[in-house]
Order: C-alpha cells, then structure tokens, then sequence
C-alpha cells in the first residue's frame, strides 16, 4: 500500500534486511518457516551466522542447486537445504538442549498476533475441528536468548496483529523481544512497545491507527 | 554370538500386538522407516499408540498405517504437512486420537523414557493451551510444567549403517528422532541401509551404541517417500 | 578355610566362574571394581559378552600388554583397558541412560553387607570423618536388570556379612538378586535366602552357622 | 568472522571470578584439563565451587587447586583416589564443603543444566543416605527423588580435536564429561590437542556441536598427570 507523501511500506526484503542488520557477527540464529527464512539472504558482509534447524544441523547452508537435493537434509520446514563447511548433525534432544538450555541467540518467528506486552500467538487459529500443530514454537520461545517477530503489520482484512492482548492461542507469554513489520521496528520494553523505527513516510499517528496496541515514541 | 540381523521385515516385526506403543524415527520423511511401517500394516496389528513427530503423507507409510485404522492415538508435535489429508479426516471425524506435545518436549520426553527418568520439568507450553492438565511448579522464579518419561513397546528406526553388534550411524538430517528412540522402547527394530562388518564404524563415531538395539534388517534401496507421494501411490500397491 | 570333610570353599577364580556361568551369551554387563572384575576372565566358550564401563566404554576388553597403556583408555577402577572390535565410546549422561534405563542386564558388585531382602551396603563403612565416595554404585543397584553380588561369605574378622538387616549405610534397598560367596550361591526371593547351590562339602547347617540372616532350601 | 581460539591460557582463564562456579572435564587423569587448571591456580580465583568427578590427585591440576585453599566446595562423585591425600585432609579438617553426588546424577544433573531443564526425578540415592533432604515422590508405584540441574560459570574442558566454530571431538575415556559440561556452563572454556581447518572434522561425527564452546586454546602436549604424580611434582613446579 501507498503511504503519505507517495512512500511505500517497506518490501518483505527490507523488512528481513532490518532483522538480518541487528544480528550481530558470531551469532546462532534459528529461523521459523516462512518469511523469516528470507533473513538469510541479507547477513551483511563480514558477518558470519551460524544457522540452527531444530530438525538436527548447525550449520544450515543455502538451498540445493537443482538435481543436487538430498532427501535426508532438510530443514525444519521440510526444505531442502545444504549444509555448510564446519556444520554438524545431532539427535533431536541435543538439538532442544540447544534451544532450551538458552545457546541459540536469536530466533526469528512469524505471527498471528502479537501483544504489547511480548506474548505471542503463532501457531494455531484455534478454529474448531482444524488439525492443530505446534512443532518447535513453544520451545524456541521458551528458550531462546532473544525472540525476534517478523510479521505484516496487519492481517490481509487489515486487522491490527499488534495487539493490547492475543485473542488467539498463544505460544508463550512475555517472550517477544522485537518486532519487524512492514510499518515499523518496536520494541518490546517495560514501559510498553517502543518505536524503534518507522518506514520512510509513515506517521506516528497512522501507525498508531494500524495497531490495536498503545505504541510509544522513545 | 551376538548377530542382530534378522533375514526378513516380516521377522523384524512379528510380535507387535495389538495396543502396542510403537515409536516411528523421522521428521517427515527424512529418518522414516517406510518398509518397516509397510511391514507392520501387512502384519496386522491394531489399536497401536504411535509415537512420532508427524502423521504422515498421501497414502504411504505412517499415512497408509493411519488409514488402515491401526492407530488408536497419535502422539507427535506436528500432525499437519503439505501432503497429508489421511490424519486430519481422520481426527475431524473424530475417529482418532491426538497427544499434541511442542517438539522440544517430545524429544526430551523420549529421552527420559530412554533413560530411566520418569519425569521431568520444561519450560515449554507454561501459560499456553497446551499447559492444560500439567502441574506447574516454579523453580528460581520462572514457571515450568511437568512432563513424563515415555516408554514404548517397539520403535522403528531407519539408519544409514549398522553392525552385526546393532551399532549404528545416520545419515544427516534423517537422524532426528532415530538415536533417542532407540532407547525408549522394550524391542528396537532397526532398518538400515548397509551392514557393515564389525569395526568398519570409528568408536567415536557411533551414534546409537549397540545396546540399544535389538533387530535389524538390511533395505539396501529404501523406497522414497516424496516419489511415491508424487506418483500417488497407495500401500499395499495399486 | 577347611571345610567338613576336607574340602575347601571356593576360590575366589571358582566364584568368578560361578558368577560367568550364569551370565547368557549376548549380555551386556557391567562388572565393579575389584573381585567383580575377575568375572570376564571366566566366561564360557561360545558366549559373547559385552562389557560396559560406566566411563564411557561399551566393549570393554582385557588389559593392554605392558608399554601399551593408554591413558585415556581406562575403566570406571581407573586401570587401563583396552577396546574390543565393535565397541564404542560415548559420555556419561549416555553412559548413565544405559544403567538408569535398564539397558544393562547384569551388574556385579562387591558388598560390605547384604541383608536377606536384598538390601546392599558396599559404598562407605560411614566412619566418622572418613571421605566418604560413592560413583556410580547407587546408579547400577537402581538401573540394571540383575545386580549379582560376589564377596566373602563373611569379613576377615569371620563376621556375617549376608546380614538379616544391613547396619552400614544403604545403596540401595532390595535390589540385589543373586549373591555368590566362597561357601554359596543364594537368591534372593520373596520367600527369603534360597541356598542355589553350597560349595562342596558343606553342610546347610554349616552355612546357617556362618550366616545372619535366615536360609532357606528351595 | 567466528574464530574461538584465543593466544594463551592465561588469556582463556582470565575472567574467572571469586566464588565462580567451575566445572572440570575429566574422570580421574583421563579427560582432565591440567593446563587449564594450572593456569586458573595462576589467575588467583578463588572461593570457587568446582563441580568435577573426582577431587585430583598428588599435588597437580585440580589436587593442587584445592591445595591453594581456592575450592570453597566441592560437587562430585567419588572425592577418593589412590593418590588423592589433599582433598581427604582438608575435609576431615573441616575445611573444605563436599556435596557428594551418585555419578549417574551428577551426569544428568549436568545435562539438565545444559539442557534448560530445572529438575528431574531420578529412582538412584532412594532410600539410602544420600537421600536425606531430598523431595521423594512415586511414579508408577516406584519411588524417585527430584535433582535439580547444575548451571556453571565455566566450564573447562580437554578434547582431542576443534575447529574455529568451537566443534569438537574427544579421544577414548577422556570424552566423559566434557560434551555435557560444554552445554553446561555460561563460558566453556576448551583446550585442545590439536586445532583442525574448519570441514577437517567430519559432521556426522562431530561430539561437541560449537555453538556450546566459548574459547579454545591448543595445547599440543599436555601434561602427562600420572607421570607428574610418580615424579612428586608439584604446581606450581617445584
């Protein structure tokens, strides 16, 4: 959509590019399917990040040349993936030590909802009768260092996703650290959600009219 | 002498009974022992509970398993993939049960079962649906849920390389579940692409040390999942 | 000692054979510091025994010719071993999954006291001011399928040690199923010390004498 | 760019704080980081709970450790070796604290603390002494006591090989805590016998993934513990 004075919201890759820029060099990184696998493409020069698949490889490379994909090296989403010099493979319970024991730094996840006071609802609609399924989410946002939201700021209806509380299931409470929209950055702080930045263009008062949640300027 | 290869799927999964707790290595189909699974729907058995992270897809495998209505109860972290339509008929109709446990505990909860700890406490699910029914205990402030050990009577694990002794090594991402549940179950039944003589595999790099092991068979070709799924076949084959 | 009849006790290689001889082909069996030890020396023609170390070896073999000790190639008695075709190494919380989880079928320990519920105390004589030390012991009393133990029918001193209540400190309580002594082999059984088999030409009354707890024959 | 070794050892101890909290690798000699310990004699911490297996021998590595009055308390096992005449002194004195653990607890105490698990219910140490001041409950009619999970400030660690990610692999019996006490601490701290090129460790046998190591240094030819404890050798060297 257009913004004020004719800019635009910022593209899926500006908005991986935002979260890949404060990863910092050295970092373990786990990656959620969807949107946030695209962060991979925009690590800056000279910075080396390491890639963690809940599905048992530290490690994870780019995709596979076509006719070179291996069944048997995937990626959480089911993907094929390469792995990268220096990877390793383990079982999946030294994969959730990982996770859980607090050695992955950073973890990047879509959304459903997300309320100012970090909770997050990412994995079911809870709609009756729907197949529900969890995978890793509640244990990465059980135990990962710091949890990162990428996520359109609102729902394809333009419904807010940046919520006072989550109406749908949540999947941890308290546990979003900073969210990436296609509007803003906004941080997850004690005194409630912080803009961090905004999209060339935009408001604070139409960003605030896009979100259910109270926002706040530094 | 100790040789656990044994000359046929049929042999390596005869005494499955009814209402067994079956475990099944594999995130989908990286890992899953599809010949064995064939083998366990043309033995018969029914009422299982299973044990594995997903339910499946198309008509093969674990899919073909659920469809054959052997399974009473699913216990996996993620019973929904791009191909999968058998499970969730089934559970909508509510014609079969459904555990839903985050992955992270799943793995942990086999571990335990592996190991001889009936009972742990995770961080994982606290203050989400999933909490329901779990006691809550707080440990240096922060809230936990308490988990059990499982057990099974079978598991079912696909490898890359085995010994005659049950050592085995795994190929990439296809081990995922294989090594832990290796150890959760009364009887392990391996399937492994090659045997190899004893001390052909490094001692350092074993994965699954024999112990944990009790019958394997050689598929040298194991079918693929995705292939099968692609050209829409059906276990047994028409 | 003499026996009656100018027979003797077992020796101490005829109680390791006693203990080998009940030991099946194919088991996996962890063997403790000591007289224990000397079981692996006896085991039958045509059996194949795998030897767990609670150190991180399965496939433990006999002891390395002179001058090719490695020093990082040692039992949990922290002697140098060596390393069977098919063995493999790994750490101890996977060492431990093998005892705690009942993956091994035998352990044979020494004992300071057993009691006639098999009750065994072999960790500390609980002296005041002694260091006391306890490894793995509490570990395999409470994982392994069979606890055997093997000692001298009583101390140096001729006291009992097969005792009807232990007064050292425990291991664990009714855990051991079997005991091989220099006079007997007994079960333990719901219906109390069942003598197995007596060393030749000893009289049952002769072993009640040397015996606390009360014996019975099956 | 990732690239954990540092210079020297001093370098790698140099941030070990009064009242720290230290894991040591090692079962007896085997797995036993000496170089690291020396140096860590030599940054001078001290009031230190050291969490390790057994409690050194002679007066080298950990034994010397102690000798300097640097170990508030002790975690482990089995406190007693052949040659271990320092810790048994300075605790029948009273001088030092010692919490004396089943070994299989301690392992899996280790691993939970690495592993983000606060407690767990293990049947070991039941009804005997060492399960007195420990919350006893039943599971399945069988009786367990809750262990919590040791978290670390460091851990120091001896392994075979690494690489600049932190991957690691051990030689023989020395593996034995070291890839668990790796998770285990807020700093793993490694020496090495050799640094390989990354790729040069084969990543299906890979022991210590690197994401669980801090710092590397490469000490080609470490001390020989039993040789140093025949010798009469004392650190520092005298």
């Amino acid at each position: 959509m257009a913004l004020e004075n004719n800019k635009q919201e910022w593209t899926k890759g500006e908005m991986a590019q935002n979260v890949a820029l404060d990863i910092p060099d050295g970092s373990y990184v786990n990656l959620g399917i969807g949107m946030p696998e695209m962060v991979a493409d925009y690590v800056p020069e000279g910075r080396e990040v390491i890639y963690h698949t809940e599905n048992g490889l530290l490690g994870m490379g780019p995709e596979p040349e076509q006719g070179k994909e291996d069944p048997e090296l995937i990626n959480a989403g089911k993907k094929y993936v390469t792995a990268i010099t220096g990877a390793c493979y383990f079982h999946h319970a030294d994969s959730f030590t990982m996770i859980r024991g607090k050695h992955i730094d950073f973890c990047v996840l879509g959304a459903y909802q997300v309320s100012e006071q970090g909770d997050l609802a990412n994995w079911t609609l809870g709609k009756p009768g729907a197949v529900p399924a969890v995978g890793g989410a509640m244990d990465l946002v059980a135990g990962v260092k710091n949890i990162f939201v990428i996520t359109r700021h609102t729902t394809k209806q333009g419904k807010p996703k940046i919520v006072r509380d989550c109406q749908l299931p949540l999947t941890g409470k308290g546990v979003v650290k900073r969210i990436y929209t296609d509007l803003a950055i906004l941080d997850v702080t004690q005194q409630g959600l912080m803009v961090k930045e905004m999209a060339p263009g935009i408001s604070f008062e139409a960003l605030q009219n896009k979100t259910d949640a109270q926002l706040k300027m530094p | 002498m100790i040789n656990k290869l044994v000359p046929s799927l049929s042999e390596a999964v005869k005494d499955v009974k009814d209402g067994s707790v079956v475990m099944l290595s594999g995130f989908g189909q990286a890992g899953s022992p599809i010949e064995l699974i064939h083998a366990l729907i043309d033995q018969g058995a029914s009422d299982l509970t299973v044990v594995s992270n997903n339910t499946g897809s198309g008509h093969v495998g674990l899919a073909s398993l659920i469809e054959h209505r052997r399974v009473k109860k699913m216990i996996c972290s993620f019973p929904r993939t791009t191909h999968s339509t058998v499970f969730p008929e089934l559970y909508s109709n509510g014609e079969i049960e459904l555990e839903l446990v985050p992955q992270g505990t799943l793995a942990e909860r086999i571990r335990a079962g592996g190991a001889g700890i009936p009972a742990f406490y995770t961080p994982a699910s606290v203050d989400t649906p999933l909490e329901e029914g779990k006691e809550r205990r707080t440990f240096n402030g922060r809230s936990y849920v308490l988990e059990y050990g499982i057990e099974a009577d079978f598991s079912f694990v696909k490898c890359e390389g085995a010994d005659r002794y049950g050592n085995l090594v795994y190929n990439k991402t296809a081990r995922n579940f294989g090594p832990i549940m290796c150890t959760a179950a009364e009887n392990t039944v391996v399937q492994t692409k090659k045997m190899v003589d004893l001390g052909d595999l490094d001692p350092e790099a074993v994965v699954t040390p024999g112990i944990f092991v009790n019958r394997i068979v050689e598929i040298n070709q194991p079918l693929d999942e995705s292939q099968l799924i692609a050209e829409n076949w059906r276990y047994p084959w028409h």
